[in-house]
């Protein structure tokens, strides 16, 4: 038996039933997390969760687990900052490893344009809550002596950023631990149950077609990845949605030694090691549409080859397995939560590349919507509408690669 | 991943930057929302796709074809 | 001494050990009584974890898969299953090589039905590649394209495969799961049969050849004896130091799963391969996965927790993740979950890898995205500049002494790289319609050798990049575009002039055209040294020969002095540029880089896009509406600008000006203590002797506020430009 | 590393039916890049072209370097993934070892070219 067996949690399920105040699609972590939060904040407990094949099975079990707030505008910096907080405090809170571990993030420059920008960001995040230093190249050596300064003579490290609060959790330990906290108090979660329309009436949502029968429901929340423009058309709705692929490969399992978490803009390259000692790794989105989860050789050669011109020890590690997740991009790189202009159907989505890292305030926040029908201060600027409002949330800083 | 390429033959996916055609929906008339919709939304379907390439390690000139985006099969 | 006599030697542990010549790193280390990780069924086949071992450096290598080099150094750094430590390599040892090659059909696998397919294609007149593990060709993965990628002996090799791929990778033999089966002492059938034939005694043999009778193994470390339940169901003892498993096999099909489905092109699996993939008799006890170390128990304890799902099951225990991916457990697993939940759950998703390899293997062939070099680069390097990355261009940052650079332009003359700039020339009798449609600006005012500074407009009614238009005649036009924007703007422009279906040539001329802009009080006199009597006037521009060159001469001014922008063929610049120096050497001439350009710009309030601008700037918000002009017909961004412009005013780009040193760009504004915006660019400005900034300012009840605080001090807005309001020395 | 040379040439920008109608040369090399393009490297000079809109510029951007059939076989197996055609002479282009290179293969030798930005780059990339 190895440490990293799941031995604490327990998931029970039950058999779905006609009706439920609140219906949430999509068993990931936003849709459990809104589930958990729902139950625990709110005393709503007569919630389903539906996914269509096993929970954790999108992109909540595809992501590189990365967790950290160091984003580009106040808004997005404070959204990420509060889940940054509640991961903090996930393992008390549910009694449960998720393997949470601050670790804090180097983010590499190589010129003098990067460290403008790595600067920039710095400054925003140290004030609006997410602790950002900038780093000469001495410490930047110190907190990762596995560098090559000279990035292989082509990407000197000049500097970086380095966010304090940089994080890695397990994704599917996260899952768990929502879906569990969820069920214990009683809400449902069904697997294999695949939403196939929404009955609406007049301008109100109430409930849901599934490959199982009808389930009427109070509210309808969809968080769903990688689909979530056929469920929005359900309900009428356009969404400023592209579904992209995402790439990740991982190497075997090593000694835990490489202690932060590290990136580089210009190289698309980021790197952490996890829990169980594999390197884990990824670099920026495919830039066309696409549904498929096939991973390219193109993409991992290249990842890799970036990869050994910082950190040359690579070089000898074996890779193991790749794998592709789709995200859901929108124009302005910044997520879309909250009410949609149908009534009681709210939607989490434009998640693109850091979904893993906003589960539990987006879970938290949409709860709260839910539960009180108004929306909260903190996601307010994220709602759908902004874009036909000229409120658009450009974050260059959540532009970058993971 | 492959795309042919008129003018230049078949050539990995990398070589070519990726355009969209845009089309607002009928059903929306206000001359705002219309605006707004070409803008910002997206069909994002799940299926066959007519899409736009610029070949820029090539001939430098847009090409049309159609994608099933489930897929990535070039039909 | 001839080489038969010197006994072959490999390294184990740091001792010297012999080996005979054919033998895999493996099969040396079991002759000399190593065992490379204490236990476990060894396959020989490169299917189980059981003989891994660093070699050379390299960990979770399958030992039995690596022929025995002399002097190679195998370290036993997965014994008992022990973690390795992160290699310390710091050197950069020669990539490996990467090749491409062709084929109608790939054939993977060359027992007898790989080989008979291979015939058969060849017969039918197909190109045909075949690759054996047997061979060193260790297939890695099949991907889109399609691609079949294979580690061999001369390094990776990408087959692109046009008609078919056929897997004939045949079967694996099938582990035994039971107290004691990490005993050593335990292979396989096949096993047995190869180190037998390489000499190897395996002392006492037993054979399992059925699962329902096999009890358990017995032993210390090796395996002393095997218990098996006899027909009366009464377990017997036998002796033994080897345990022959002969349970049958598993079809090796990962690499056909990880295939089916793939566009264009068939896949097909043949043999061994082929065959169904029963699964074996449910296990009551013994370790399932061996390379997450995960026994029946576990398996039991996840799933009375409600793990059901054969994807959770394997994220809950781990069971199938480690480096064999599954090979050895799965069909364990698989078992174990139809036992309980009554339905035989498929196979999980197959996914690339198939085989391990290193980092250092797939970067194989890889290369660093392209910095691009303008036609002086050579020129800059040999003259010591700073050079930075900027706009995916290699630029000159400065030449060692940016004030000197900065004074240089605005008391004498310089010169700067400015071949990095996006250029287009537009012909045709649709010319003025395209640019007409395209910017928001009346093309139509602009005469024949005059320019305007133009803005162009996203779908949005967004700052999409910034540049000049420059009429030569009714039907030809110059575009200048921002540095790095010139990728975008053609394929803007060009996928415009398409769907309007418009009569126009283009041409790209970034690469072909070298750019010097000569600007200073003094430049006039400069040109008038190289040869130009008739410079052209403020915002016109004129062909004409400098120093001899053929130039296109363009007046505008970014640094805020006189300026002219002399366009050549690229061949050109080297002499026009050190010609230029050598002319102005009296004038106290020296070239600038991008840092003084950056001070110099900011100082007249001049914008760059993608610096200053945002992902939603409009023009209002940049306060450019003066570049729009909302009385022309339609232009991409027409409707966008007037539709936000019903919108209530939110923030705009604003100058701002204070005491002291400059602030980081990126710096925050406050207004009474709350968040207002924050400094886009930001340099102390030498002939002002204050800090003059750009900054995007957030209204608050639709005013601007006239004063914010950064870092704790305050700053005033300024109009810009902050430096000659009134352009007096730009059009002197 | 192989010397690259500059190898000057005329870049014709017409409508796609005037350029069908140029006549190839035997001695100069004539390459196609799109179908309103078209190189015209060598003597004798490009033809006159019937269009008062065509754009006709002497490009002196373009650098390179001839290889053998033997050492361009060898580079373009490790460098590219797409496959050249099999006629001969031909022109083709596309991404070779990452950078957007013009071929011109003749039975036995090959030109490659690029602009002047990613000479440096084909340089280490012909070693």
């Amino acid at each position: 038996m190895n440490e990293f067996i799941e031995q604490r949690v327990s998931l029970t399920w039950q058999q779905p039933k006609k009706s439920y105040d609140v219906v949430i699609i999509g068993g990931g972590g936003h849709g459990l997390a809104a589930a958990y939060y729902l139950a625990t904040r709110h005393g709503i407990t007569n919630v389903a969760v539906l996914e269509r094949s096993y929970i954790g099975g999108g992109n909540s079990g595809r992501n590189t687990t990365i967790i950290r707030s160091n984003y580009g505008i106040p808004e997005a910096v404070r959204f990420y900052q509060r889940s940054v907080d509640l991961y903090a405090t996930l393992e008390a809170e549910t009694d449960r490893w998720v393997m949470h571990k601050e670790k804090g993030m180097i983010g590499l420059a190589h010129s003098e344009a990067n460290m403008r920008v790595e600067k920039a960001r710095a400054a925003v995040n140290t004030a609006f809550g997410a602790k950002t230093d900038w780093i000469g190249p001495d410490e930047v050596k110190k907190m990762c002596p596995e560098l090559d300064m000279t990035g292989g003579g082509h990407y000197p490290v000049v500097g970086a950023a380095y966010h304090h609060s940089g994080a890695t959790a397990r994704h599917d330990r996260v899952v768990w631990a929502f879906a569990e906290g969820a069920m214990k108090r009683g809400a449902h979660v069904h697997q294999r149950i695949e939403v196939t329309g929404l009955q609406i009436a007049g301008n109100r949502v109430t409930g849901v077609q599934t490959t199982q029968g009808d389930i009427a429901a109070g509210a309808v929340l969809c968080a769903v990845g990688g689909h979530v423009t056929s469920v929005a058309a359900m309900a009428g709705l356009r969404l400023p949605i592209r579904t992209h692929q995402l790439q990740a490969f991982v190497t075997n399992h090593y000694e835990r030694t490489f202690a932060p978490i590290l990136s580089s803009g210009p190289l698309l390259f980021y790197v952490s090691q996890t829990a169980r000692g594999e390197m884990l790794m990824g670099a920026e989105i495919d830039r066309q549409p696409s549904y498929s989860y096939r991973s390219d050789y193109k993409f991992l050669q290249g990842c890799a080859f970036r990869a050994v011109t910082l950190l040359p020890f690579l070089r000898n590690l074996q890779v193991l397995r790749q794998w592709t997740g789709v995200c859901d991009m929108s124009p302005d790189y910044s997520p879309i939560m909250g009410q949609t202009g149908v009534e009681g159907f709210y939607i989490t989505t434009g998640w693109g590349t850091w979904g893993f890292k906003a589960i539990p305030a987006s879970g938290e926040q949409l709860a709260a919507a839910i539960s009180t029908g108004k929306t909260p201060d903190l996601i307010a600027p994220f709602s759908l509408d902004r874009f036909a409002l000229d409120r658009t949330m450009a974050d260059r800083g959540s532009a970058g690669t993971h | 991943m492959n795309l042919p390429c008129p003018n230049c033959g078949v050539r990995p996916i990398t070589e070519f930057l990726y355009g969209e055609l845009t089309s607002v929906p009928d059903a929306i008339t206000d001359a705002d929302a219309r605006d707004v919709d070409r803008a910002f939304m997206r069909n994002n379907p799940q299926g066959p796709q007519t899409e736009r390439w610029f070949h820029v390690y090539g001939c430098r000139r847009w090409i049309t074809l159609q994608r099933d985006t489930r897929t990535d099969e070039v039909l | 001494m001839t080489e038969s006599s010197q006994p072959l030697k490999l390294i184990i542990d740091g001792q010297p050990v012999p080996f005979v010549k054919g033998d895999s790193v493996l099969v040396a280390m079991l002759r000399n009584q190593h065992h490379p990780t204490g236990g476990g069924c060894l396959c020989l086949g490169g299917d189980c974890p059981h003989c891994l071992a660093t070699i050379d450096g390299v960990a979770y290598v399958r030992t039995c898969q690596v022929p025995a080099r002399p002097g190679c150094v195998v370290a036993c750094t997965h014994h008992a299953h022990a973690v390795p430590a992160l290699p310390q390599t710091h050197h950069v040892e020669p990539t490996t090589n990467a090749r491409h090659q062709h084929a109608d059909v790939v054939v993977i696998g060359q027992g007898k039905s790989g080989l008979a397919a291979a015939e058969l294609a060849r017969t039918a007149g197909q190109t045909v590649v075949t690759l054996d593990a047997a061979q060193g060709q260790d297939v890695i993965g099949i991907y889109p394209g399609a691609q079949v990628v294979a580690r061999t002996t001369q390094g990776m090799l990408i087959v692109h495969v046009r008609q078919e791929i056929i897997v004939a990778t045949g079967a694996a033999e099938l582990h035994p799961v039971a107290l004691g089966n990490s005993l050593a002492g335990l292979m396989t059938a096949r096993a047995a049969q190869q180190l037998q034939a390489a000499g190897l005694s395996l002392g006492r043999i037993v054979v399992i050849n059925d699962a329902n009778r096999l009890v358990r193994f017995e032993g210390e470390s090796n395996v002393t004896a095997v218990v098996v339940r006899d027909d009366q169901g009464l377990e017997q003892h036998v002796g033994c130091d080897t345990a022959v498993i002969d349970l049958g096999t598993t079809p090796r099909n990962m690499l056909h799963r990880m295939a089916a489905g793939l566009p264009g092109v068939r896949v097909s699996v043949v043999g061994d391969a082929a065959t169904n993939s029963d699964v074996p008799n449910c296990p009551a006890h013994g370790l399932v996965c061996h390379c997450s170390q995960v026994g029946v128990a576990d398996l039991q304890s996840v799933w009375d927790r409600g793990f059901h799902e054969l994807e959770l099951v394997k994220r809950a225990s781990l069971a199938g993740t480690g480096t064999c991916q599954g090979g050895v457990c799965l069909p364990y697993v698989r078992s174990f979950l139809a036992n309980k939940g009554g339905t035989l759950q498929p196979a999980f998703t197959a996914r690339p890898l198939a085989r391990p390899i290193t980092m250092g293997e797939v970067a194989a062939g890889g290369h660093h995205h392209v910095t691009l070099r303008t036609p002086l680069d050579g020129v800059h390097r040999a003259a010591h500049a700073h050079m930075e990355r900027a706009g995916g261009w290699w630029r000159p940052w400065n030449y060692g002494d940016w004030q000197a650079e900065y004074w240089a332009v605005r008391e004498a003359v310089s010169i700067m790289d400015v071949s990095t700039l996006g250029k287009m020339l537009i012909s045709g009798p649709d010319a003025l319609t395209l640019l007409d449609r395209l910017y928001p600006t009346k093309v139509s005012t602009i005469k024949t050798g005059m320019s305007r500074y133009v803005l162009l407009l996203d779908e949005k009614g967004y700052v999409l990049d910034d540049g000049l238009i420059s009429k030569i005649s009714d039907t030809r036009y110059t575009l200048t575009f921002t540095s790095g924007g010139a990728t975008t703007a053609e394929l803007w422009v060009r996928d415009w002039a398409e769907s309007w279906g418009l009569n126009v040539r283009i041409l790209n001329q970034t690469m072909s055209l070298g750019a010097i802009n000569v600007t200073g009080p003094l430049a006039k006199e400069l040109l008038a040294r190289a040869g130009l009597e008739k410079p052209p006037e403020f915002l016109s521009h004129v062909e004409a020969h400098v120093a001899g060159i053929p130039c296109r001469i363009f007046r505008l001014s970014f640094t805020g002095e006189l300026s002219y922008e002399l366009h050549h063929a690229a061949v050109n610049a080297p002499v026009l540029w050190r010609t230029l120096l050598d002319l102005g050497k009296s004038l106290n001439i020296r070239p600038h880089g991008l840092e003084a350009l950056l001070k110099l710009r900011l100082e007249k309030g001049h914008i760059i896009v993608g610096q200053d601008t945002d992902f939603d700037s409009t023009p209002r918000r940049i306060h450019h509406e003066w570049a729009v002009k909302l009385d022309k017909p339609d232009f991409v961004g027409k409707h966008a600008v007037l539709r936000t412009n019903k919108v209530s005013l939110d923030k705009i780009l604003c100058g701002l000006s204070m005491e002291g040193p400059p602030p980081i760009e990126g710096a925050n504004l406050t207004v009474d203590g709350n968040y207002a915006g924050y400094v886009t660019s930001a340099t102390w400005s030498p002939i002002l002797g204050k800090t003059v900034m750009l900054a995007w300012l957030k209204l608050s009840n639709d005013l601007a506020p006239d004063r914010v605080m950064i870092d704790g001090r305050p700053a005033q807005r300024t109009e810009t430009p902050f430096y000659d309001k009134e352009g007096a020395r730009a059009k002197a | 590393m192989p010397k690259l040379d500059r190898f000057p040439l005329t870049r014709i920008v017409s409508t796609p039916a005037l350029l069908d109608g140029i006549q190839t040369s035997t001695t100069a090399i004539v390459m196609r890049t799109a179908p309103d393009e078209l190189f015209w490297l060598g003597s004798p000079a490009a033809p006159v072209i019937n269009d008062p809109h065509a754009i006709i510029e002497h490009d002196t951007s373009f650098v390179g370097t001839w290889l053998s059939t033997q050492a361009a076989t060898a580079w373009v197996s490790a460098n590219c993934e797409w496959q050249l055609p099999t006629t001969r002479p031909v022109f083709a282009q596309g991404e070779v070892a990452g950078l957007p290179v013009k071929l011109w293969i003749e039975p036995r030798r090959m030109l490659v070219l690029v602009q002047q930005p990613f000479a440096a780059d084909l340089g280490e990339r012909l070693q």
